[in-house]
Formats: structure tokens, C-alpha cells, sequence
């Protein structure tokens, strides 16, 4: 095949070219890399900044939301009338749907002795709407708090709950302690 | 395979598949669609499936607490709820992963049907030259839609406005502040007129006209009381409205603050503290009680609010209480206490600063830049301290400040502070403001005397201009004079005396036997009276006499001269800011 | 060949080629149309999926209190001046005392301020003595402040958090919220008994105090009256440690104590009734000396501050609470530790004193 | 036990929330310890990285070397499994261009190593060997390439201006990003859903439909809409090897011509023997030096403007516009909890303008340079449609090729190699 005049100067060009781009992607990776801050990073909900407007519930990407209640049962009362498991004024103080909180009966309540209850999130029936955080900040001391349940978290890159978080209270912590516990030191 | 019979069998029964696994595939689709859509809602809000029958239910149940009844229903339905909403989650999850299964099936079932068919005959629609020609067309369609693209986002970005910009960007908080702040802008005069922008409202008439007003109210009971706050600092000036913000000022002797009020709540917005150096320089001025360090009300023309003190300061904020600007105009000498309220022209803050005798030359007439602050123009005054307040009118296109001291009247021209005309006539301390009707200016003073001067003259018209003047009866030391065409009315000791606005004749007098020291107001067609005991007294005037309708209570002292706002009253007690008026809506 | 088998493919090809681009170039045109519209809308919408209601935590119908019950009116308030405000009370002399995280303030019944003493530490309660010296609780310690200002004793006690003090007949009654219990002290900081501690035999089933708030005050009957917040009561106790009596219930309603642990504060009438302090839903009622609901001094509408914190549920509300003392002349002072105001009410009818 | 809790009491922050002692059980009931579920091991990252490493040598190996469309379709596959369904389509290069773009702009945000190799890596290999990251490992890609039953022709003056779309697409995302405003790409991602079988419906939806249209239409995403393919394209440009359709030399049977689904391959301009048109090259030459730098001006100019309005879409710009119309009284009632959330933050209006004076200011200057940067690459696009480079064979194009092989098997030459048949039915031209 006969060479062109120009595939020579065409040929150095691309190579310039190329090394060029070589010389760019090396630059920003070389940059990027050498950051102080290497530790891999996951999404948690800073307990202290939520406000508990309920888009934990709907803005997950997974069908049912990765963010859960927790409890510290460090920090709870232990309260016969718990107000983040009753309605507000309820009936009575038992465990009928009546009286229930929770639209989706995660949590269980149990007879510690007089006049002590336990209560228990069973994260397989949490949603993450923050009801009963709502009532436990509004009236109790905040033992109650949402967090991202790193099992089910799938890691997004933006988190869209953080994308739409009103408070802002999304932001990154390392994944080697990848939740923001309260009353941590009591346990 | 080779076999054409059997290839062309399999090419049907993979078809079949095909057709089999799309349909499939997309009622599962649309079942899970719907499924979402039971979830979610379309509202896209979150919710169990019939929650407002549950919510419904346990709010009857809270109505009736003892219905066994009831409370079975709503754990029976409690229960369906939860496990439908559970099913419906499984189903969603379970549902997508046999979707795939199915859309996996359906994509290998067409590629084998495709591959069963053969290779497909290579159709050359394109010609080699043809080529260029497209590469042509292609490029036409490449530059078109990047000129359209241009166009389009020109066009969409042009016609938006930086709204986040629309905050009162005032302070110069932001490094490029809105170029309206420093440009020069006023309100229309319409807009001066729907508002409460100054001492005795607009054009500092005392002539207000309020929808709806309310039917009475009693600070006492909290009947027709919309809300009361307590105001930090004591002042005796009067509010200030622009919408849906109240303006007022409160001092003490080392203190000092701007308060913007929300309307609706009353809740204190933002106080803004006001300090100036030079301020600080001087040993705080000797007021007398009454007056106190706070007394000239504040002006606001909706973008910024200025106020002055006893101390000789002034400031301008924004709407949000950033601060704009601050000076000091040198330290009072005033007897009682600086108690000049300040008026606005255009842009121009209208300060009267009168101070120390006559032959100190001290006393000047200033008009500061609103956004700046800046002396646009000053003129000395040959007068010593007064206390009565600058009142801006216009007659026949010519806008005129109208001022009184001891002894002149003066009226100024706004736009360059020059002299109109002046008439010598007043004596001793100057304090009531004038009033002003249809081309004449009436003003007063205790001790001196009740003149009507025509407003058209220039230079000195002590001897050409006055229209009547009399000095036989007793006059205003604080109540401004109040004209509503026919007659004028001054407030004397707890009496309220009727002239002849044209001839200047006594019409009527009525004793009311109250103390008196806010201005009365005239508000949609009745005179308003507030005694010191905090009661205003409301009634009909006409040429026989004064008509007393009726009396509200505060339950508290008032000093200041009540302001309105749409469908409000706001009254400033000794302690407290009400706002009265009638049902919300 | 090719022409024969090109020929029937046609028609259905083109028809094919011509939905598909048909569609594409909708769907590409509605795609940029809602693009566009996103872009232009100014502002941009708010989008916020609701939660239903059954998600939705719902107190709005207790904040607002019928206004027939109101008895109280403000006469006015004034800024604590403190960061954190915790707590306050009252001297002989007729002062008022707010303490917080950066000390003491004092002011005079009208609420000009007299004078601060700084303290490092949170300051949960603070009481008078006799001889006008101040105590400051502060956790594991109680400073005795002289008149001057001085610091003049630092009692420390080892796991004491004292919310609340009383002082009465020379003796101390500290409310330590830790151990649930009622520390009774001399007047130099010796122990010298508890009340209240857990004891089955004596049928004394102790304290429940789920969050820092425990009230004690002593009544001028001899009789000690405290809070028990997680049992919704108050209750009377002899200065020897016997409970006499209980009254109080839970309920949202206007005349039951709200949440899981109110009141959290309270202070007697001179006519022997009792004003109550409630968080989570602020209010202040008043209860005669048999713990009948008589009426409300501030409803939760009068507090529009503080139900904006907890309504956002921030920590910041989980812990401030709403505390009430009355002075000599038997105006209630209510502190609003979110507000950070103290408010001086007075009853309607004497309204104009 | 007492002594830690003391110290925890005294080190607690003024106003985080009360520490109190939980009740003490008489009957000596324990606290259960708040248990929340472990996170994935950090090793996941590392075996991502290497599972792209190896996609992409195996991708370039296949494509160039063993020219082999089957051994492409079974590595998409696996890519799609892996990448798509298992790591369910997160960490994935089209995204790691916003983290790149905040990083090289905030000297706050720390990319993950992994995210930095998920941004580089392809780009490299684009460079040596085009865009086999398309072909083989990009879980998008394969998605859209495995369910094409049916390409239909795009015509080329639909196909170009289209082109431009990523570009638009990448400069915006880019503008977001670095801005720390959002991450666009992500936030519409259409197939990111259809991996992780759920999220927003409207984008499950677009997925579907842009699924149901890669039957028909090669790649829509890819070529349409794909940032980083606007990335990869540019490099691939100047690759040192790309595939060439034929294994030998070109004898012009036109077996080829329908071969690429995606456009790709061009017709050959002139026959071998003819001179180059000078003329062409030099028009080409004169538009270049006149075309781009005008487009840089007015694209940098425009990009400032679509910079400050971009502010509005930014978190920081979108509170202040709301606090605004809190002030101006029009804000809908009842309030967003944005403004709920920062009134109990403060509600601190200074610096909350001071932020958005500095993103306006930032959005400006990155709007402008970015906007020009557009400008260069939309007039490049138009200069190279406009004067498409002399060519005497067929040949696949530089930057739009995505190696996916399809044409080798239609080339008689190659057929030869491979030992197959070489009778292909209508292939008269051999």
C-alpha cells in the first residue's frame, strides 16, 4: 500500500497527541492518589443533624430503604410509656395495633420488671420513616436515631438520600467505623 | 441443523418462545408498574396500602377509648396492612428478578431466531461518493442544532432570574450585592401611600383608611389582640409598616437597637444593635424621662430602615437588619431629648437636627442618601432646638419640606435643600408637627399661636402668605395638629378644639378630661384620640362637635402614635408592640 | 436473489424503521421538553414524596389549648443571657436567678440584670441558702458561692447529677437524677441521709427518672413534694424518707402530664396549689393542692420557638425543658430553655398591679 | 465502669445530648448492646479493580488479537453479571468522572483509590488500544449491546449532531460535581435501577425504554448520551492500535459496509490511486483556526451564564433561593424542611450568602472554562463531519468504534483465516 505523504506527520501527531493524554490522565491520577485522606469511605446519617423529615424512607435507591432505627439501649429510660412505641395519648399501654406507633411493627416491647420495658428494633420490618425517632427526640432523650444499616447499603457513589437530605446530615465517615452510635461509651 | 426442514421448525418454535417470553415480560412489567404504584402511590408519596381507614380508625378509637370493638378492627386491619405491604415489597423484589429471567429468555430466544434465519443479504444503499455528500448534510445538521443549541440555552438562561439573589442582599455580604442598592431608587408615590413608612403614615398626614377594622378590643382581656410582644428596649416613637414588617426603634442611655417585626406573628425578626464610634465618644445626652433616647419614629421606604437617637446617631439597615450604613451627626444639645422623627423625599432621608440656641448655629436640615448615608445636601438653620417633625408635601409639582422652629417656619426645597419661603411666627419650644391641606400649611405651638400659611409663596411671606393666624386660646406642646379639610384639630390639655381650616374661626371645643400625648390620627373618617392612660377614644367629628363612638382599652401606658397596616392596628405601649385587628383572613 | 428477498422486507421495514424513529424522536423530544422545563422552572419546585399519615408522628391537636383555660397572662419576659439556660429560682430578697452552662446570672424581679457569676461547667440547678450564699449544682459537685461572688466551698460528690435543690429547716434536699434519688445534705455539704431509694420491704418502689429532670421542693407544710417524671406524678414525702402521697396521670390532655417523663419541673402557690412544667410539649398549668387540674398559665402555642426544635427533632430539644418557679408576690417565672427567655406571668384578674 | 462513664459524661460537647445512666435493674437484667450489621470488607474495592484490570486486557486481547465476537459476548456477560448485577453498578467509571472533577476542584475531597483507578484505567487503554473498556467490561455497554436483535441504520445527519449530546451531558456533570452540587450522572443513571432491580420509577421507566430501544438501535446510551464515552472516544482517537475490519488488506467488496450497527465504519472517499484533495485539507485547515477559538468564546461565554444559573441546583444555591422567598412572604406554606433545618441550624444569613457568593463566583469561572471547553470539542465534532479525513478503504472510525467485533466476521479475508466459508449468500462482489 502506498504510503501517503501525510500518514507520517500524521503518525507523530497522534503519538504527541497521545502522549499528551498520557501525560494528563497521570497528572490528575498522580494528584488525586497522593490525597492525605486514603481511607474508604461509606454514607451515615450524622444522628445530631437529622430532623427526621421521613425522605430516608422514600429516596433509597433500594426498594426498602438501607436506613433503620437504632437504639442505644445505653441512653434509654427504659420508660413504661415510651413515646416513640405509642401513639401520642394512647389507649392504653399494651401492645395492640391500637396503640402501636410503629406503621410497621418493628419494634418490640417486653416486661424488664416494674417499671422497666425493653424495647427492640427488628430492622426486617424498619422502613426508616423516623417516626418513632421523632417521638423519642420530641419527648424522650434520643436513643432512638436513624442510620444507614451498612449490610443493605449498596454503597452508592451519591448517595440519593444524601442528594435530597433537607439537613444535610448525610456525609462520609470511614468504613472501618462506618456508624455514628450514641451513647457509645456506656456499652 | 443443516437440515433446512428442521431449522426452519426450530425458527418457529423459538419465535414462539420469543413471543412467549416478551409478553411475559411485559405483564410482569406492568403488574409490577402497578405493584410500585400501590406502594408509592402516584403521588409518589409513602404510604401502607389503605392507611386513612387506619388513621381514621384509631382517631375514633381516641374519641372512644372503651370500644372493644373497635380496637379489634383496627388491629385486624393493622395486620392486612402490614402484610400486604410486606407482600407487596416481596413481590416487587421477587418480581424483578424473574422480569430478568424473562427478558433473558426473550433476548436469546430472538438472537437464536435471527441466527436460525441466516446471515441477512447485505442491502449496499450507499455508494462510495455518496460519502461526501452525507458527510455535507451531516455537517449542515451538526452546525444547526449547535446554533440552536446556542439559541435555546441563551434564551433559557437569559430569562432567568438569580432568585436565590432576591434575599434583601443588603451589607454587602455578598461581594456583588444587588445593583438595584446602589442605584438611585424609590418607591411610587402609590406605594409610599399603601404603606406606614414614616411618623403619622404616609405624607405624615395622620390620615389612615383600614379595611376591616376590628370591632374593639381590650389589651386588658386579650380581646382583639392579634398578638403583643414585648419590645427589649423603651422608645417612644411610633411604628413603622411596610408589609409585612414592623420597624421600631428602643434606646437607652448605652443601648440602642432597630427591631424588625414579623406582622403576622409579632415575633421579633431580627434586632439590629447600633453603635457608632464617634458615638461612643460622648457621655450620653441628658434627655428628659418623657422623651427618652429613642423618641424620633424611624422611616422605611421597604428596602431599608433608618432610624435616629438621642445621642446624635443614625443608621440605615436593610429589611433584614443587615447593617448598611452609620453616622453620627454630632453631639445633641437639646434640652428634652432629640425627638425630630425623620422623613423621606425619593431616596432621601429628611433629618431635622436642631440643636443649642439660635446663636450657636448649630441646628441644620440634612437629607442623607438611604443607601449610603451620605449628606446629599445640608442648610443651617438659624433656629435653636426644636422637636417638631419634618412633613414632606407637594403642591402645584413642587415637593416642599415643611419645618417650624423657634421663631421660623421654613420650607425647604427637597432636591437641593434651598429656602422656599419662610414666615416668622412661632415662640419657645417647638414641638407639635403641622398639618398640611390643599395648598395650606397650618402649624402651632404653645404659648405662640395657631397660623395658616398658603404654601405658594417664596422668600420671606410673613406679611403676604398668611392665610389667618391666631393667638388668643390655649395650643398643642406635643400633639401634632390634625386637618381633615374643613377644620383643624388640636389636642390642648385633655380638650380637643375645632377651627375653620379657611377662616380660622373657633368651631366647637369638646372636654375630654384625659392626658394626651400621642398624635391623633384620623382613620377612615373618625378621629382617633389615644390618652395616656393607654385608651383610644374614637368618635365622629363634624361641624356641630365631637361624637365620642367609643373606648378601648390597652391596659398599658401609651406615648406613641399608633400606626396601621392592612387590616391592623399596631399600638406601641410603655413595654409591648400590639397588633389589633379583626378576624384573620 | 438479493432483490427477491429484499422485496417483501420492505414494507415491513420501513413500517418498523418509521415507528421506531417515530417514537424515538418523541420520546427524545419529551425528554428534552421535561429537561426544559425542569431548567426553566423558576424556582425550582420544591418535590417532596409526603409520607402518609400513618408515617407522619402527629402532636399538632395537642398544641394548641383551649383558650377559655388560660387563667395567666405575661406581664413580660426577659433574655436569661445564658447560652444554655437549665434552670432558675428565686431569693428572699425578691431576685431572680438563672443558671446555665456559663454560670449565674442574676436580675431583679423585673428582669434587669444584676450581676453574673461565671462557673465552668453545666450548671443543672441552683438554690439560696439562709445566709444568702448561692449553690451551684453542677454534675459530681455543688459550689457554695458567697454573696461576693467567691467561691466559697466545692462539695464533691462522686455520681450526683443535682437537678433540682431544695433548702429548708437547715438542711439540703439535692434531686440527683443519676441515682434517682433525694440526697439530704447539712448545710456544709455533710450527707446525712436518702429518700427514695429503692426498697422493696418499705414498699418504696424508688424513682423513675428517665432523663436529667427531677424536681424537689419543700412545701411550708414540712412535707417534701417531688417529681417522679417516668411515673407522671408528684408525690409528698416526709423530710425521713416515708411517701405519703401521689397524685398526677398520663395523658396528652390538657390536665395529664404529657410524653414519657413530665412534669419536669414544678413550684408551689402560695394558695398550697402547684404550677407544672412540662417539655416535649411546652406548657404550664396550674393544680390545686389536691392535684386538680384548675388551669393553664402558658399553652404550647406560647412557646413557638421551642415547638420548632422539637418539631425538628434535634438534640438540642431532646434536652431542654421548661422549668417554672414562683416568687414571693406569687407571679410564675418560666424559663424556656430553647426560647432562653424567662417569662414573669401574673393571673388575668390582678393584671393591672 | 462508673469511671468511664464519667469520663464520658465530662468529655461530652456542651450540647450534644444529655449522657444518663440507664436504670439499674434490680433483677440484674443486662443492656443489650446496640448491635448494627457490619459493612462490606474493603477488599471489595481491590477485587473491582483488579476484575476491571484483567476485563480490560482480556477485552483488548479479544478484540484486537483473537478477533473474536463470541469471546466479547461471553466477557460482557460475565461484565454484566459482575459489575451490573453483583456489584449491582456501583463503583462504575462513567460516574468516577463527578468524583474526579470535585477532587481535582476541592483539595477537601479524597477520591478513593479504587474510583481513581475505575477513572483511569479505560482512559489509558483507550489510548493504547480504543475503546475495548466498551467493548467487554462497561456494564452499560454490555446491556444495551447484548440485547440488540435488530440494528437498524441511523442515518449519519442524525447520528452526528446526536454525538454532541454526551458532551453537553459531561460538561454539565462536570459543572455539578465540581461545584459539589450534585452528581448528575448518577442521579440519572438509566440502568443503575434495572441492576440493582429498583429506585426511582421515572428512571426505571427511561431504562426500560431506552432497553427496549437498544433492540433496535445500537447503543443509544452509549453513543448518545454516554460522558465518559465522550472521554474515551477523544482518546481512542489517537490510539496506538484499533481494530481494523479486515485481518489483511482491503479489496473493497463492500461485504462490511452494513456490518456496524453503530455507524462506525466509514466508506471509503476516493479510490487508492487518487491524490488527495487539497483543497478539502485546506478549507479543513482555515476552519479549524477560525472555527474553534470563535466556538471557545462564545460556548465560555454561554458556559458562564449556564454557570450561575446552575447555582439553583446546588443545594446551597437552592436554600438561599428559598430563604429569599421565605423573606419575599412567597414561599408555599408549609415550609420546606430545608428552611426548617436551617433555622434550627442558626439560620445564619451571612454565611449562608457568603456560600453562595463563593459557588456563583465558582460556578462562573468553572461555567466559562468548561463552556469553552465544549466549544473546542463541538467545533472539532463539526469540523471532522464536515471534512471527513480521505480515505481509500474501510475503516472503522477512530473515536466512534467501540470494538465490539461484530464487522471481522463479515470481511471474506477474515473468514479465510478463521478457515470458514467464505460463500456469503449475496456476496457477489467477491
Amino acid at each position: 500500500m502506498a504510503e501517503a505523504p501525510g500518514m507520517n506527520r500524521r503518525a507523530l501527531l497522534s503519538g504527541g497527541l497521545r502522549g499528551l493524554g498520557l501525560l494528563g490522565i497521570g497528572t490528575a491520577t498522580g494528584a488525586l492518589a497522593t490525597r492525605d485522606k486514603r481511607d474508604d469511605e461509606v454514607w451515615q446519617i450524622d444522628p445530631d443533624a437529622c430532623i427526621q423529615c421521613g425522605l430516608c424512607a422514600t429516596e433509597c435507591v433500594l426498594e426498602i430503604s438501607a436506613v433503620k432505627t437504632v437504639h442505644s439501649h445505653g441512653m434509654c429510660g427504659y420508660c413504661e410509656l415510651c413515646t416513640g412505641y405509642f401513639e401520642p395519648d394512647p389507649v392504653n399501654l399494651d401492645e395492640g395495633a391500637e396503640n402501636q406507633l410503629c406503621p410497621t411493627g418493628a419494634i418490640e416491647r417486653t416486661y424488664i420488671e416494674h417499671p422497666y420495658y425493653e424495647y427492640r428494633i427488628k430492622p426486617d420490618l424498619c422502613v426508616g420513616c423516623g417516626k418513632c425517632v421523632k417521638g423519642c427526640n420530641m419527648f424522650g432523650n434520643g436513643s432512638l436515631y436513624l442510620q444507614v444499616n451498612h449490610d443493605r447499603c449498596v454503597d452508592c457513589n451519591r448517595c440519593a438520600i444524601a442528594t435530597a437530605c433537607p439537613a444535610e446530615a448525610f456525609r462520609l465517615v470511614p468504613r472501618s467505623e462506618p456508624y455514628l452510635l450514641r451513647g457509645k461509651e456506656e456499652a | 441443523m443443516s437440515d433446512p426442514e428442521v431449522r426452519s421448525a426450530l425458527r418457529v418454535a423459538v419465535h414462539r418462545i420469543a413471543i412467549v417470553a416478551g409478553v411475559f415480560c411485559a405483564v410482569l412489567a406492568g403488574l409490577l408498574w402497578h405493584n410500585g404504584i400501590q406502594l408509592h402511590r402516584a403521588d409518589e408519596s409513602f404510604r401502607l396500602v389503605d392507611s386513612e381507614k387506619l388513621v381514621g380508625l384509631k382517631q375514633q378509637l381516641a374519641a372512644d377509648p372503651g370500644d372493644a370493638d373497635l380496637k379489634d378492627r383496627i388491629r385486624t386491619l393493622d395486620q392486612d396492612l402490614r402484610l400486604e405491604y410486606f407482600r407487596r415489597q416481596s413481590f416487587a423484589t421477587r418480581g424483578g428478578f424473574t422480569l430478568l429471567g424473562g427478558g433473558l429468555a426473550f433476548i436469546v430466544a430472538l438472537h437464536l431466531a435471527r441466527h436460525l434465519r441466516g446471515p441477512r443479504v447485505p442491502v449496499f444503499s450507499a455508494k462510495p461518493e455518496d460519502r461526501m455528500r452525507s458527510a455535507q448534510v451531516a455537517a449542515k445538521a451538526v452546525g444547526g442544532t449547535l446554533i440552536v443549541l446556542t439559541g435555546l440555552t441563551a434564551a433559557m438562561v437569559g430569562g432567568r432570574t438569580r432568585q436565590w439573589q432576591a434575599a434583601p442582599a443588603v451589607g454587602g455580604d455578598l461581594p456583588e450585592p444587588a445593583p438595584t442598592v446602589n442605584e438611585a431608587w424609590w418607591p411610587e408615590p402609590e406605594e409610599w401611600a399603601a404603606q406606614w413608612p414614616c411618623f403619622r403614615g404616609p405624607g405624615g398626614m395622620g390620615v389612615a383608611t383600614v379595611d376591616k377594622l376590628p370591632a374593639g378590643w381590650n389589651g386588658e382581656t386579650g380581646e382583639g389582640i392579634l398578638w403583643k410582644t414585648a419590645i427589649p428596649l423603651p422608645g417612644e416613637n411610633s411604628p413603622v409598616v411596610w408589609e409585612d414588617r414592623i420597624y421600631l426603634s428602643g434606646a437607652t442611655e448605652d443601648e440602642r437597637a432597630i427591631y424588625g417585626i414579623d406582622a403576622t406573628t409579632g415575633r421579633i425578626l431580627w434586632s439590629a444593635p447600633v453603635s457608632t464610634p464617634q458615638g461612643s465618644r460622648f457621655d450620653p445626652p441628658a434627655v428628659m424621662e418623657e422623651t427618652g433616647f429613642a423618641a424620633p419614629t424611624a422611616v422605611t421606604d421597604g428596602r431599608r430602615v433608618i432610624a435616629i437617637f438621642a445621642n446624635g446617631e443614625i443608621v440605615g439597615v436593610g429589611t433584614d437588619g443587615s447593617p448598611l450604613w452609620a453616622r453620627h451627626l454630632g453631639e445633641a444639645d437639646n434640652l428634652y431629648g432629640h425627638a425630630n422623627s425623620l422623613a423621606m423625599w425619593r431616596d432621601l432621608v429628611i433629618v431635622v437636627y436642631d440643636r443649642g440656641g439660635a446663636e450657636d448655629g448649630l441646628s441644620r436640615i440634612l437629607a442623607l442618601d438611604a443607601a449610603t448615608g451620605e449628606t446629599r445636601w445640608s442648610t443651617d438653620r438659624p433656629v435653636p432646638a426644636s422637636w417638631v417633625s419634618p412633613m414632606v408635601i407637594e403642591h402645584e409639582g413642587q415637593p416642599q419640606i415643611l419645618t417650624a422652629a423657634n421663631p421660623w417656619i421654613i420650607a425647604y426645597d427637597p432636591a437641593d435643600g434651598s429656602e422656599l419661603w419662610k414666615v416668622k411666627a412661632m415662640s419657645g419650644d417647638v414641638a407639635p408637627s403641622p398639618a398640611y391641606h390643599d395648598g395650606v400649611a397650618y402649624f402651632t405651638n404653645t404659648g405662640a399661636c395657631l397660623i395658616a400659611v398658603k404654601v405658594d409663596g417664596r422668600g420671606d411671606v410673613t406679611d403676604s402668605h398668611v392665610l389667618w393666624k391666631r393667638d388668643e386660646d390655649d395650643y398643642p406642646d406635643i400633639c401634632s395638629l390634625l386637618c381633615d379639610g374643613p377644620r383643624v384639630y388640636t389636642v390642648v390639655y385633655g380638650r380637643l378644639f375645632a377651627y375653620d381650616a379657611q377662616s380660622g374661626d373657633q368651631v366647637w371645643e369638646h372636654d375630654l378630661e384625659d392626658d394626651f400625648q400621642a398624635s391623633p390620627v384620623l382613620v377612615n373618617g373618625r378621629l382617633w384620640l389615644l390618652t395616656m392612660e393607654g385608651e383610644t377614644i374614637i368618635g365622629d367629628v363634624d361641624a356641630e362637635g365631637f361624637h365620642e363612638v367609643a373606648r378601648h382599652p390597652l391596659g398599658e401606658e401609651i406615648g406613641a402614635t399608633p400606626a396601621f397596616g392592612p387590616g391592623r392596628i399596631y399600638l406601641r405601649g410603655r413595654e409591648h408592640l400590639y397588633a389589633i385587628g379583626g378576624d384573620e383572613g | 436473489m438479493a432483490e427477491q428477498r429484499s422485496e417483501p422486507d420492505s414494507g415491513r421495514r420501513r413500517l418498523l424503521r418509521a415507528t421506531l424513529w417515530g417514537g424515538g424522536l418523541a420520546g427524545l423530544g419529551a425528554l428534552g421538553g421535561i429537561g426544559v422545563k425542569r431548567l426553566t422552572q423558576d424556582p425550582p419546585a420544591p418535590k417532596r414524596p409526603p409520607l402518609g399519615p400513618e408515617f407522619t408522628y402527629d402532636v399538632s391537636r395537642f398544641q394548641t389549648s383551649d383558650p377559655g383555660l388560660i387563667q395567666w397572662r405575661e406581664l413580660s419576659r426577659f433574655p436569661s443571657g445564658l447560652e444554655r439556660p437549665r434552670n432558675l429560682c428565686t431569693t428572699p430578697g425578691g431576685h431572680i436567678l438563672v443558671c446555665g452552662d456559663d454560670g449565674i446570672r442574676r436580675f431583679d424581679a423585673d428582669g434587669r440584670e444584676l450581676g453574673f457569676s461565671p462557673i465552668q461547667g453545666r450548671v443543672h440547678a441552683v438554690a439560696v441558702l439562709p445566709d444568702e450564699s448561692l449553690l451551684a449544682g453542677l454534675p459530681d459537685q455543688v459550689q457554695v458561692i458567697a454573696p461576693d461572688g467567691k467561691v466559697r466551698a466545692v462539695w464533691e460528690l462522686e455520681d450526683v447529677l443535682p437537678t433540682s435543690i431544695a433548702v429548708a429547716d437547715s438542711r439540703i434536699f439535692l434531686a440527683d437524677a443519676h441515682a434517682r434519688v433525694i440526697r439530704v445534705l447539712d448545710l456544709e455539704g455533710r450527707p446525712l441521709q436518702t429518700i427514695g431509694q429503692r426498697d422493696p420491704d418499705k414498699g418504696i418502689e424508688g424513682f423513675v427518672v428517665p432523663s436529667p429532670y427531677f424536681c424537689v421542693r419543700a412545701a411550708p407544710d414540712g412535707l417534701l413534694r417531688i417529681a417522679n417524671p417516668g411515673k407522671h406524678t408528684i408525690e409528698a414525702w416526709t423530710t425521713d424518707g416515708d411517701l405519703e402521697l401521689a397524685w398526677g396521670r398520663a395523658s396528652f390532655a390538657i390536665d395529664g402530664f404529657c410524653g414519657c417523663c413530665n412534669p419536669v419541673s414544678f413550684a408551689l402557690l402560695p394558695d398550697g396549689g402547684y404550677v407544672t412544667g412540662e417539655k416535649g410539649l411546652p406548657r404550664v398549668k396550674t393544680y390545686d393542692e389536691c392535684g386538680a387540674f384548675t388551669g393553664i398559665v402558658a399553652g404550647t402555642e406560647s412557646f413557638p420557638e421551642y415547638v420548632q426544635a422539637t418539631q425538628a427533632g434535634t438534640p438540642e430539644a431532646a434536652s431542654a425543658g421548661i422549668y417554672v418557679v414562683v416568687d414571693a408576690a406569687g407571679r410564675v417565672l418560666i424559663l424556656d430553655a430553647i426560647g432562653g427567655t424567662v417569662r414573669i406571668m401574673v393571673r388575668k384578674e390582678d393584671g393591672d398591679g | 465502669m462508673r469511671i468511664l462513664l464519667l469520663l464520658a459524661l465530662l468529655a461530652l460537647p456542651a450540647l450534644g445530648i444529655e449522657r444518663f445512666p440507664p436504670p439499674d435493674f434490680s433483677g440484674g437484667h443486662q443492656i443489650p448492646e446496640t448491635v448494627v450489621p457490619a459493612s462490606q470488607a474493603r477488599t471489595q474495592a481491590w477485587i473491582d479493580v483488579a476484575a476491571l484490570s484483567l476485563g480490560l486486557l482480556l477485552a483488548s486481547w479479544i478484540s484486537l488479537r483473537l478477533r473474536s465476537r463470541k469471546g466479547l459476548v461471553i466477557l460482557s456477560l460475565v461484565a454484566l453479571a459482575y459489575f451490573g448485577f453483583w456489584r449491582r453498578g456501583c463503583v462504575c467509571a462513567i460516574g468516577s468522572v463527578q468524583n474526579v472533577a470535585l477532587g481535582l476542584a476541592d483539595p477537601g475531597y479524597a477520591v478513593p483509590l479504587a474510583v481513581i483507578a475505575f477513572f483511569s484505567l479505560p482512559l489509558l487503554t483507550a489510548l493504547i488500544w480504543g475503546r475495548s473498556f466498551c467493548a467487554g467490561v462497561c456494564p452499560h455497554g454490555a446491556i444495551q449491546d447484548l440485547v440488540l436483535v435488530r440494528p437498524l441504520k441511523v442515518p449519519h445527519w442524525l447520528d452526528q449532531p446526536l454525538r454532541l449530546l454526551p458532551w453537553i451531558y459531561l460538561t454539565l456533570a462536570v459543572l455539578l460535581a465540581a461545584t459539589g452540587g450534585m452528581f448528575l450522572i448518577c442521579k440519572y443513571d438509566p440502568f443503575v435501577g434495572i441492576f440493582r432491580m429498583g429506585g426511582p420509577r421515572t428512571m426505571l421507566l427511561v431504562g426500560g425504554v431506552l432497553l427496549v430501544l437498544s433492540m433496535f438501535v445500537g447503543r443509544p446510551y452509549c453513543r448518545w448520551l454516554c460522558p465518559y464515552g465522550a472521554l474515551l472516544g477523544l482518546l481512542s482517537r489517537v490510539s496506538r492500535f484499533r481494530p481494523s475490519v479486515t485481518p489483511d488488506h482491503c479489496s473493497q467488496c463492500r461485504l462490511c459496509e452494513n456490518a456496524c450497527p453503530y455507524g462506525a465504519i466509514h466508506l471509503p472517499t476516493r479510490t487508492p490511486t487518487a491524490p488527495a484533495d487539497d483543497r478539502d485539507a485546506r478549507l479543513r485547515t482555515l476552519s479549524l483556526l477560525v472555527l474553534v477559538p470563535l466556538a471557545a468564546v462564545l460556548f465560555g461565554w454561554l458556559g458562564g451564564k449556564v454557570g450561575l444559573v446552575s447555582v439553583a441546583w446546588h443545594p446551597t444555591g437552592e436554600l438561599a433561593g428559598q430563604v429569599a422567598m421565605a423573606d419575599a412572604g412567597t414561599l408555599p406554606e408549609p415550609a420546606p424542611d430545608e428552611i426548617t433545618a436551617w433555622r434550627q441550624s442558626g439560620a445564619d444569613r451571612t454565611s449562608l450568602n457568603t456560600a453562595v457568593a463563593v459557588l456563583e463566583e465558582r460556578s462562573l469561572t468553572l461555567g466559562r472554562i468548561l463552556g469553552a471547553i465544549f466549544g473546542v470539542a463541538a467545533a472539532l465534532h463539526l469540523i471532522r463531519v464536515a471534512f471527513p479525513r480521505p480515505t481509500a478503504d474501510y475503516e472503522t472510525d477512530a473515536a466512534d468504534c467501540v470494538s465490539c467485533a461484530r464487522c471481522f466476521s463479515s470481511c471474506p479475508y477474515e473468514r479465510q483465516r478463521l478457515g470458514l466459508p467464505t460463500d456469503i449468500p449475496g456476496g457477489s462482489h467477491v
